[in-house]
């Protein structure tokens, strides 16, 4: 059972790695930041996974742990593109200069 | 191998193809509200086949409670950040048209 | 598979993150990347801690602590190294400034 | 089996890790570090320090992403105006192959020791005077106590030198907001702010009472915390205080200064950090319960930065 358990787990990295190329090649900077989130629900599910095949359960704490905080990065995001522009709407500065690259 | 073992197993490999599907239309579809679509429902419906596979490979109601616990946790997750990145592709694509 | 080197698996994956990390650091000249860079040596220290820790017995909790502790002082310091960054740029002093477009380049 | 997920997972933290350096859009390279701090977890749960995984995933995912993303946003802001002079290419190549020279070194001294338990046995060994189970709390609150007790000291200062970087007209205003401007955003990270916020306080009371047993412990606790905080400040579900609210002065100081007293009363028993047989574990976990809220809040302020001039808030 811990080899399947270990096999799955192998699978799953493997997946994050095909999402990770998302992250490389973009475009969008929402791209790369939806490829993050994929491997931060990825990571909760290797370490549940992980969990189950070493027998240990605080690896769920883990998991926990990343589900919890993973939408922080997310909305740090969203916080970050609106840098420097009045209150009302409108992509702001920080996104028009970033564009550029 | 009991009975449980092989559905566990059914529910573990399922939901790494789930998680996979997720990947693949991350990286395949064209723009990013599709792309965003493909991620958020594939990925959690993968997270709670592997949690559900979990829960019943321990088969104790405290640590399936816990395990029920992350999934809850991802899926409000995921429709937060879901709603904010489609927000945030909308404003993104209308700023791209020409004024 | 029994390779001699999956022993130190972890601890040479440390080392390299060293090596690039440091390299990125002498490479990349704006100082957020420099930032990002000294962040991922404190990583590969760290995983070279706990991989050459790890022996028959699990790894040795002494290094585990160790690197809790160097984990929430990097966070610190990489709060500060933010701060100060935010602080140059926030300065109208002349030599910190580049006349030209090339401002709104993050390299 | 688990070699081969060992190796998968050390091949991708370093293409991670490189991606995170030479990536040329600031914004990837930033979300590579995330993906690097996830990764890391991983592999502490595979090194069985499970201890060290809740630190780093809490840190990777909720603190340094936060961190560095608003930084970059920020810079951005104020038109990122930083001088960074290419460097010639005879003197990057050198560096590459200083830089290969001294990994080839430095992985040489690594395969030249053999990894093992340590003190494992030890440190087990002593465990039973203090009472509770989990080593790398042990080691952290008992037998390790003055380094960790100045740790916090170097916390608290580094929040300090980030609070005297502010503009001295911002002084002692609160950091800039670090709500989102756009209130249908807005909207939507705070409800979920708030739900979130009270969750992640149970999981940090959880962590430290776990701690003493099981993995955990207040670092671990303080950063989850200050993940969520962060969350709902984002969400608008908080306000930042002022640099001179007393409240927060008091919850800054709670973990040290009950950390001191506590030592300072050992003192007077003899030995200074002396914890008397059977009040160990007691001592322990107050320490830690009042470790963990200084430590959050500390964070959470540290990715705040520095004081800002009311009429620049952003």
């Amino acid at each position: 059972m811990p080899d399947v358990f270990m096999l799955a787990a192998i699978l799953l990295l493997a997946t994050l790695g095909v999402a990770l190329m998302r992250a490389v090649r973009g475009p969008g900077r929402i791209d790369r930041i939806m490829a993050a989130q994929l491997v931060g629900t990825g990571g909760v599910g290797v370490a549940l996974v992980l969990g189950a095949a070493r027998n240990a359960p605080a690896m769920l704490d883990a998991a926990l742990i990343g589900t919890l905080l993973a939408s922080v990065a997310v909305s740090a995001y969203v916080r970050g593109r609106t840098v420097g522009q009045p209150e009302t709407g409108g992509p702001g500065r920080a996104d028009e200069a970033g564009r550029s690259e | 191998m009991t009975w449980l073992d092989y559905a566990v197993i059914v529910l573990l490999f399922t939901g790494v193809f789930f998680y996979a599907a997720g990947s693949l239309g991350l990286v395949r579809f064209p723009d990013a509200s599709s792309r965003l679509h493909a991620l958020t429902k594939a990925d959690n419906v993968g997270l709670g086949l592997v949690a559900l596979a979990t829960a019943l490979h321990w088969g104790s109601p405290a640590i399936a409670a816990k395990i029920f616990a992350v999934w809850l946790f991802a899926i409000m997750a995921a429709g937060m950040t879901a709603q904010l990145l489609a927000r945030t592709a909308k404003d993104d694509d209308e700023a791209r048209d020409p004024p | 598979m029994d390779l001699p080197v999956l022993d130190h698996l972890f601890a040479l994956t440390g080392a390299l993150l060293v090596g690039l990390g440091l390299c990125g650091f002498i490479v990349l000249r704006h100082p957020l990347r420099q930032l990002l860079a000294v962040n991922v040596v404190g990583a590969g220290i760290f995983l070279i801690l706990g991989g050459l820790g790890r022996g028959g017995s699990g790894t040795d909790p002494f290094p585990q602590a160790l690197v809790i502790t160097g984990i929430v002082v990097a966070v610190a310091l990489t709060a500060f190294g933010a701060a100060m960054i935010l602080r140059v740029a926030a300065e109208p002093a002349p030599e910190n400034r580049q006349a030209g477009e090339d401002a709104g380049e993050t390299r | 089996m688990t070699a081969a997920f060992d190796i998968l997972l050390c091949v991708m933290i370093l293409g991670t890790a490189g991606a995170a350096l030479f990536l040329r859009d600031p914004l990837a390279a930033i979300v590579f570090l995330i993906v690097l701090g996830n990764l890391l977890g991983l592999a502490w749960l595979t090194l069985d320090a499970v201890n060290v995984a809740l630190a780093e995933i809490a840190i990777g995912a909720g603190v340094t992403g936060v961190l560095l993303i608003l930084a970059r946003a920020r810079l951005v802001a104020l038109g990122d105006n930083v001088v960074c002079e290419p460097m010639p290419l005879w003197a990057r190549l050198g560096a590459i192959a200083l830089c290969a020279g001294f990994t080839a070194v430095l992985s040489c001294v690594v395969l030249s020791i053999t990894p093992d338990s340590g003190l494992t046995a030890r440190i087990e060994a002593l465990m039973p005077r203090i009472g509770i189970e989990n080593p790398v709390t042990g080691v952290l609150l008992a037998f390790r106590a003055y380094d960790t007790l100045l740790e916090t000291f170097v916390l608290l200062g580094a929040l300090v030198a980030v609070w005297s970087l502010g503009p001295d007209t911002a002084w002692p205003h609160p950091p800039a907001a670090l709500r989102i401007f756009d209130p249908g955003l807005r909207s939507v990270a705070g409800a979920f702010g708030r739900v979130l916020l009270p969750m992640a306080l149970v999981m940090a009371a959880y962590l430290v009472w776990a701690g003493s047993d099981l993995p955990g412990g207040a670092f671990q606790a303080g950063t989850v915390f200050a993940g969520g905080l962060l969350l709902a400040a984002i969400g608008g579900a908080i306000g930042l205080p002022r640099a001179d609210s007393p409240a927060l002065r008091l919850v800054l100081v709670l973990g040290p200064l009950v950390f001191l007293m506590i030592g300072l009363a050992g003192a007077v028993l003899g030995r200074f950090l002396l914890f008397p047989d059977g009040t160990a574990k007691m001592l322990i976990v107050t320490i830690e319960y009042a470790l963990a809220a200084s430590i959050a809040v500390t964070l959470a302020l540290l990715v705040a930065g520095s004081p800002a001039t009311p009429d620049k808030q952003d």
